[in-house]
């Protein structure tokens, strides 16, 4: 037994501290959550996780890396994407958005303009996969493949790859370049590519079948659909999609002084700045209001800018052709009426309001469809391909996504697609019960502590002036400045992930947060926690939760 | 060297050459001339030290407590409500074992006021655990601040040496005051444990729940009966070093042959033994037995010195109200209860608040307690003062 | 005096020098508050600490908390104690030493104060630290000097009826070099201000509002918010007294009403309940507005 | 043993000349004791202070009751203090007086001595201090103490002007009483 000391007196250094961790109900952990942006974006990006690495290491290459983990088209995302993300952004309730889409083209650029390289998980494996179609699904899905290890083929109807992304999408949103090196960093993976090979077509679908361990189908919807209305085959008459692939494709199209584009999603607004680069007068008619077009806001402002004049509630009934050429449409007001099927208020025709609109082109971006010429395949009500959950289609071993199977959608969906789609595919080889890990909870802003958070302004890209714009085919948004990056991504409040602010550390009465020796990381000291829920409630970011003892 | 000088300057003299680190004291009747003199000598440099002045007598005691505490040779002076107000402290100071001199100038206790000498201070201490020496004159006086050092660091006890107020604080007569030399002889720089010091870090004044408190106390009440052992050894060596005799356990005046012991302490005695060489002119056997060291309480010189007195009277400047004597009661405590039930021990209290006690005052105890014994007397009362209920 | 750089002052201290295993309640303000200063002054400190919550919960025999030298006497003497130790440092040619005296509110502002008067007005190279709970905790919450006005306690069990005393500018007309004011919740503002206050020679007084979750009746997960909230309502102004001058106010930058800082507490549920106090809160808000106003926070 | 008691008023110097006189009894080579007994009273009060010289050590502490000398430093004391008490009938009381001792008219057996102590102290020290005067008469009438060992008290105690201002006045009263 030890002994009494003279006057109580203690050498310090002897004590054995008293366990207070016994008094305990609750006790913290660390969670990590997933942030709404990641949950938010349909390619799947870490977004968290490349800011973070721009934020906090300033370090580009790895942040590319992080990105390209999910999605290999970083650059052009960073331009296409409608960005969901900033959507979801936790900021969005606290001052503005991250610029995430911005930050995303940053990386993207930086990757290709220092060569970055995508690097194999699984060097190679004897499977053999088939992808139908180099647009974004198909191209997403190789990518995943071939890094795996697998040996990808794509067969690509059109005389070059990338789909959509390569003919859908006007060179002053995109420039072709940029698709082109991410592309060829893909394919730098080992992909085989042959164009001009249509299957179904060209090839059956079930050859492929036989020679190969998988089928993708990445079909995209490239077929226009225009409306029924008499005179539109004249020759002065484009779907959205052949008008903007003459475009992509280098072909002058002459579009006179007056253009006039029906229908109101991205392609309608795409044609329409198109025409108006070419120096007609554009004006956009479209059955309903600005409210109902399906187009991306930033898309129909842009469009606006560009002094684009749109004709709401006006449907044509005709177009007036004289010797083969429309040289006009009759239009009929509409009012809207209680909402149809799709929820949009539905447009019914005002008696007696017929009126003339003169054209010299009319472009019908009216809607697209998949081609599914020379393939049997099962339908959703006859326009999308039908698949299960993991994307199979009825065709054992034939897989889909994209547009074919969404339905019009956007190139980062595509890309997630394809991504599952690779996964689903290994799966599928490797004879797995496909194991969906089940995704971390998603931080709300509520439950975050934004005290520790200051209010920075949100960093907006400069457009050039619209008389440059209107010049020619040039980006309308020129490179964006690395360094006001750094400081967009400092804006992140890394939701869910502990970012080392240090409060647990400092603010446990019990000392009982201790900084891992071997990690760095902060871990809770269970002998002396009292469970008081001070560090949990003072985590900025929600990283820490208070449990019942385990 | 021998001086005609009053107490409290010899006093002061002689805890400077002690060499304290610290000291700190709040002025108070009869107190003062003690730390005023130890002021001037801290001031003319002739004492290398910390003098404090501070705000109260509690906070001279916590503030020598601290000093002691971080390895300071400490000492304060006080008196009567000053001692009351550090009360606190210096049970304090005893439970960490600070080994801190004190000089207690006794005197009276309010209500009502009164600054004059009596011996109730210091006794409503004496439970405290401080070792308590009380000086005959001024040379013992000066004497036992040296002796008081060397018991304190050696038995990690506190010493509080008690002079009495105004007639040896303020009395001037012959002290041989020690040279330097001499006491650094006698007295070895303080060799400090337990302080508080970063380079090892020490928890001091830990509080004890009752798994440990009782022992706490206990082994205080033994260092305390063991520290008999130290102020024995200590005295003798002074008198070895000093050639004269001081402090110790008890002292005895023409005790061998005495019919009638008077037992007393402090400047009493001086008195005391004049009467009894008187009395002993006129045929009388009275001697004296002298308490110097009253906590501890020697008790077994006590019973040993008188086992065979049969007529013994306590004369005392300090009474427990509701109980009569303490010195008294202490004494009677010293004999068995079973042996010698005829035993006398008479209590008397005396020289209450500064009352003068003359030699004719304690010839009527003496010649009173011959007839009988008295079991409580306030000696030389007025009763002409007193209304009859009061009486 | 400042012989510290600007970077040195704003470091931040993690030592543990108040380490783990005392024995204060979940989410103890004193407790936080006690490391905090400790680690800030270092292991060159001798800790002087009073009677009360801190010294009971942080030093039994034998598992004290303390790892830096610690000396206690009794409840009303710390500043005593440490004008002791410092004046025996002195004597001694020992040092330099942090000398910080400690102690809760009770006996800093009520039964120490004389203590601590004497200590400022002697001028002793110390520090003294008052964590305010304001209210007796040891003894189980009873009123103090420092307990605010409305708030209840087990003495004051309608509601305290008396403003609170305000030690801080007491103790800087004093006249001594250096007076701050803290909360736990910022900790960065805290340890600049032990060490700027330990570079400063003579007596500073750092006066520190230290939440008690069981007194004060809101969650130990709470105590950081509730100082935020007693800052940003003002009715705890944040500023420095240097040389006697005010420097260093915190600036309110969003201005809260004072019923959002006493409705997290239980000790002034009573002010909401029907038939509460809606004059109480009001003459609250009144001492929040002078503050702001005799402040500039 | 011989015993002293003075009587005075606060200010005048009695406990001073007490310590003075046992100091001076100590040079000469006896045993002395010197004590006040003080009130709490301030300057203007009666007080008392009293001296004991012996040739062996002094041990009573009680205060003295029956003085050889009484030595009054103001004589309007008498009458209001009974400062005759105990005085031993072959005593000897000194008192501070222009008058002549029969003119006191004292109810005493004792020797009455006089001397205008507070006229020379205005004189040589330039203050009401009478107690050097007194002393040095005492000296002079009793030789209890020598003038020296005094003198040289009174220097040890107050060196400077002061000490010398007392001492020249200590030599006036010793020389007047030895004209006399």
């Amino acid at each position: 037994m030890e002994k009494l000391p003279l006057g109580l007196v203690m050498e310090l250094r002897n004590v054995v501290p008293y366990k207070t961790g016994s008094w305990r109900t609750l006790m913290p952990i660390n969670v990590m959550h997933t942030p709404p942006c990641n949950h938010a974006c349909p390619a799947g990006n870490d977004i968290r996780g490349f800011l973070r690495v721009l934020a906090e290491s300033k370090d580009y290459e790895q942040a590319w890396h992080i990105l390209t983990r999910t999605n290999p088209f970083p650059a052009v995302c960073g331009r296409v994407c409608p960005h969901p993300c900033e959507g979801g952004c936790n900021r969005r309730d606290f001052d503005e958005p991250l610029a995430i889409n911005c930050a995303e083209r940053a990386v993207g650029d930086f990757g290709l303009e220092n060569n970055l390289q995508h690097k194999k998980l699984i060097d190679t494996r004897k499977e053999k996969v088939a992808v139908i179609g180099s647009g974004p699904a198909g191209l997403s899905c190789a990518f995943h493949l071939a890094k795996r290890g697998f040996q990808v083929k794509i067969y690509e109807a059109n005389s070059e790859p990338g789909g959509m992304m390569r003919f859908g999408i006007p060179s002053y949103r995109q420039p072709n370049y940029i698709l082109k090196q991410e592309i060829d960093n893909i394919l730098r993976l080992g992909i085989e590519l042959e164009c001009n090979v249509k299957v179904g077509v060209n090839i059956p679908l079930d050859q492929l079948r036989n020679e190969y361990d998988a089928v993708f189908l990445g079909l995209g919807a490239q077929k226009g659909v225009s409306i029924d209305v008499p005179g539109k085959d004249a020759e002065n008459v484009f779907t959205g999609v052949e008008f903007l692939k003459q475009i992509n494709t280098g072909k002058w199209v002459d579009v006179g002084n007056d253009a006039v584009v029906i229908g109101g999603g991205n392609t309608a607004m795409d044609c329409a700045r198109v025409a108006k680069r070419l120096g007609a007068n554009v004006s956009i008619v479209y059955r309903r209001t600005r409210m109902e077009m399906p187009a991306i806001t930033a898309e129909i402002d842009e469009a606006m800018e560009e002094r684009i004049m749109f004709r709401y509630h006006t449907n044509p009934v005709k177009l007036i052709a004289d010797e083969g050429r429309v040289v006009g449409l009759l239009c009929v007001q509409m009012e809207l009426k209680e909402p149809d099927a799709s929820g949009r208020a539905r447009p019914v025709p005002i008696k007696g309001s017929e009126a003339f609109i003169p054209a010299d082109t009319v472009i019908m971006a009216t809607g697209q469809a998949v081609d599914y010429d020379g393939i049997e395949i099962q339908t959703v009500d006859r326009k999308w391909i039908y698949t299960n959950e993991n994307l199979m289609t009825d065709m054992e071993g034939v897989f889909a996504g994209g547009d074919a199977v969404a339905g019009l959608e956007t190139v980062s969906l595509a890309i997630g697609q394809g991504a599952r789609a690779a996964s689903a595919i290994e799966d599928y080889i490797e004879g797995n019960v496909e194991s969906e890990l089940a995704q971390p909870p998603v931080v709300f802003s509520r439950e975050l502590n934004t005290y520790y958070y200051q209010p920075v302004k949100r960093y907006e890209k400069e457009a050039r002036p619209i008389h440059m714009r209107l010049k020619g085919f040039k980006e309308i948004y020129p490179n964006l400045d690395r360094d006001d990056i750094f400081a967009e991504a400092g804006r992140c409040f890394s939701c869910g992930l502990c970012f080392d602010c240090g409060n647990c550390y400092m603010y446990c009465p019990d000392n009982a947060v201790k900084k891992s020796k071997t990690t760095g990381f902060y871990e809770f000291d269970y002998d002396f926690c009292k469970g008081c829920g001070l560090c949990a409630k003072e985590c900025p970011c929600h990283y820490i939760q208070m449990t019942l003892e385990k | 060297m021998l001086k005609q000088i009053e107490g409290s300057h010899a006093v002061a003299e002689v805890v400077a050459k002690c060499r304290p680190n610290v000291i700190s004291a709040y002025p108070i009747t009869p107190q003062t001339h003690i730390v005023e003199d130890l002021a001037s000598i801290v001031g003319n440099g002739e004492l290398d030290a910390e003098y404090v002045n501070v705000e109260s007598e509690f906070s001279a005691a916590s503030v020598v407590l601290g000093a002691s505490a971080a390895g300071a040779r400490a000492y304060s002076a006080t008196t009567s409500q000053g001692l009351l107000l550090m009360s606190e402290v210096i049970y304090c100071i005893a439970g960490m074992r600070l080994p801190i001199v004190f000089t207690i100038a006794n005197r009276a206790i309010s209500a009502p006021l009164s600054i004059w000498n009596d011996q109730q201070d210091s006794m409503a201490l004496r439970d405290s655990g401080w070792i308590q020496l009380h000086a005959e004159d001024n040379q013992e006086a000066a004497d036992l601040h040296i002796q008081a050092f060397k018991i304190a660091e050696e038995t990690h006890l506190p010493v509080m040496v008690c002079m009495d107020g105004f007639i040896l604080t303020h009395a001037f007569e012959p002290v041989d005051v020690p040279d330097q030399k001499q006491v650094d002889s006698f007295l070895p720089p303080f060799q400090p444990t337990n302080i508080v010091d970063p380079r090892w870090p020490r928890g001091i004044g830990l509080f004890a729940d009752p798994r440990f408190y009782l022992e706490t106390r206990y082994i205080l009440h033994r260092a305390m009966e063991k520290s008999e052992k130290t102020i024995k050894k200590v005295s003798q060596d002074f008198a070895k070093t000093f050639g004269r005799d001081s402090g110790g356990f008890i002292k005895t005046y023409k005790l061998k042959k005495a019919d009638v012991v008077i037992i007393s302490m402090g400047s009493l005695v001086g008195t005391i033994k004049d009467l009894i060489d008187q009395l002993e002119d006129e045929g009388k056997k009275v001697g004296l037995l002298q308490i110097c060291s009253y906590r501890p309480f020697p008790r077994k010189e006590v019973y040993n010195t008188l086992k065979n007195k049969m007529n013994i009277v306590v004369v005392e400047k300090s009474i427990s109200l509701g109980r009569g004597g303490i010195l008294a009661s202490d004494v009677r405590w010293s004999f068995p209860r079973h042996e010698k039930k005829d035993r006398n021990i008479s209590s008397f209290i005396a020289g209450l608040g500064g009352r003068n006690i003359t030699k004719n005052d304690l010839r009527h105890m003496v010649e009173k307690v011959e007839k009988e014994p008295v079991e409580l007397e306030f000696l030389g009362l007025k009763k002409e003062l007193i209304a009859k209920k009061d009486l | 005096m400042m012989n510290q750089s600007a970077e040195e002052l704003n470091k931040i201290e993690k030592k543990d020098l108040f380490g783990s295993g005392h024995r204060a309640c979940g989410g103890c303000g004193q407790a936080l508050a006690a490391r905090l200063v400790q680690d800030a002054s270092g292991e060159n400190t001798i800790a002087c600490v009073a009677t009360g919550c801190l010294e009971v919960f942080s030093s039994p025999y034998p598992d004290p908390a303390w790892r830096v030298p610690f000396l206690h006497s009794l409840f009303e003497n710390a500043s005593a104690v440490a004008s002791g130790v410092e004046a025996a440092y002195k004597a001694l040619k020992k040092g330099p030493v942090n000398i910080i005296a400690q102690g809760g509110d009770g006996s800093t502002a009520d039964i120490g104060f004389q203590s601590i008067s004497g200590m400022f007005e002697r001028g002793h190279n110390v520090l003294y630290v008052c964590y305010d709970n304001e209210a007796y905790m040891n003894t189980g919450v009873q009123r103090s000097s420092f307990t605010p006005l409305g708030a209840r306690t087990t003495t004051t069990p309608t509601g305290n009826k008396t403003r609170k005393k305000n030690l801080p500018l007491i103790a800087a007309d004093h006249g001594i070099p250096y007076v701050a004011t803290a909360t736990v919740d910022d900790f960065r503002d805290l340890q600049r201000k032990v060490k700027t206050a330990l570079s400063i020679e003579g007596p500073k007084y750092i006066h520190i509002l230290a939440p008690c979750p069981l007194g004060w009746g809101h969650p130990g997960e709470l105590t950081v918010q509730v100082c935020r909230l007693a800052k940003d309502t003002g009715l705890f102004p944040i500023y420095e007294i240097i040389d006697g001058k005010l420097t260093n106010v915190r600036k309110i930058q969003t201005k809260v009403p004072v019923q959002e800082y006493l409705k997290l507490q239980g000790r002034f549920s009573h002010l909401f309940k029907k038939g509460g106090s809606p004059k109480v809160i009001a003459e609250i808000q009144e001492i929040a507005n002078q503050n702001i106003e005799r402040f500039n926070l | 043993m011989i015993e002293i008691r003075i009587h005075g008023r606060g200010g005048q110097g009695n406990v001073a000349a007490a310590e003075l006189m046992s100091v001076a009894a100590f040079k000469d080579g006896k045993f002395s004791q010197a004590f006040p007994s003080f009130g709490a009273e301030r300057v203007g009060a009666p007080v008392m202070a009293f001296v004991r010289i012996d040739d062996q050590k002094i041990r009573t502490r009680e205060d003295v009751q029956n003085p050889d000398y009484l030595i009054v430093q103001d004589s309007n004391l008498i009458g209001s203090v009974p400062v005759l008490d105990g005085l031993k009938p072959d005593g000897l009381i000194l008192v501070n007086s222009e008058k002549k001792p029969e003119e006191l008219q004292l109810k005493t057996t004792a020797k009455v001595e006089t001397i205008p102590a507070t006229e020379i102290a205005l004189e040589i020290i330039g203050r009401p201090i009478p107690n050097a005067i007194m002393i040095g008469a005492f000296c002079a009438i009793t030789g209890l103490v020598s003038l020296d060992a005094v003198q040289e008290a009174i220097m040890a105690k107050f060196p400077g002007r002061v000490g010398e201002n007392n001492v020249a006045a200590l030599e006036r009263a010793h020389e007047i009483i030895k004209k006399r």
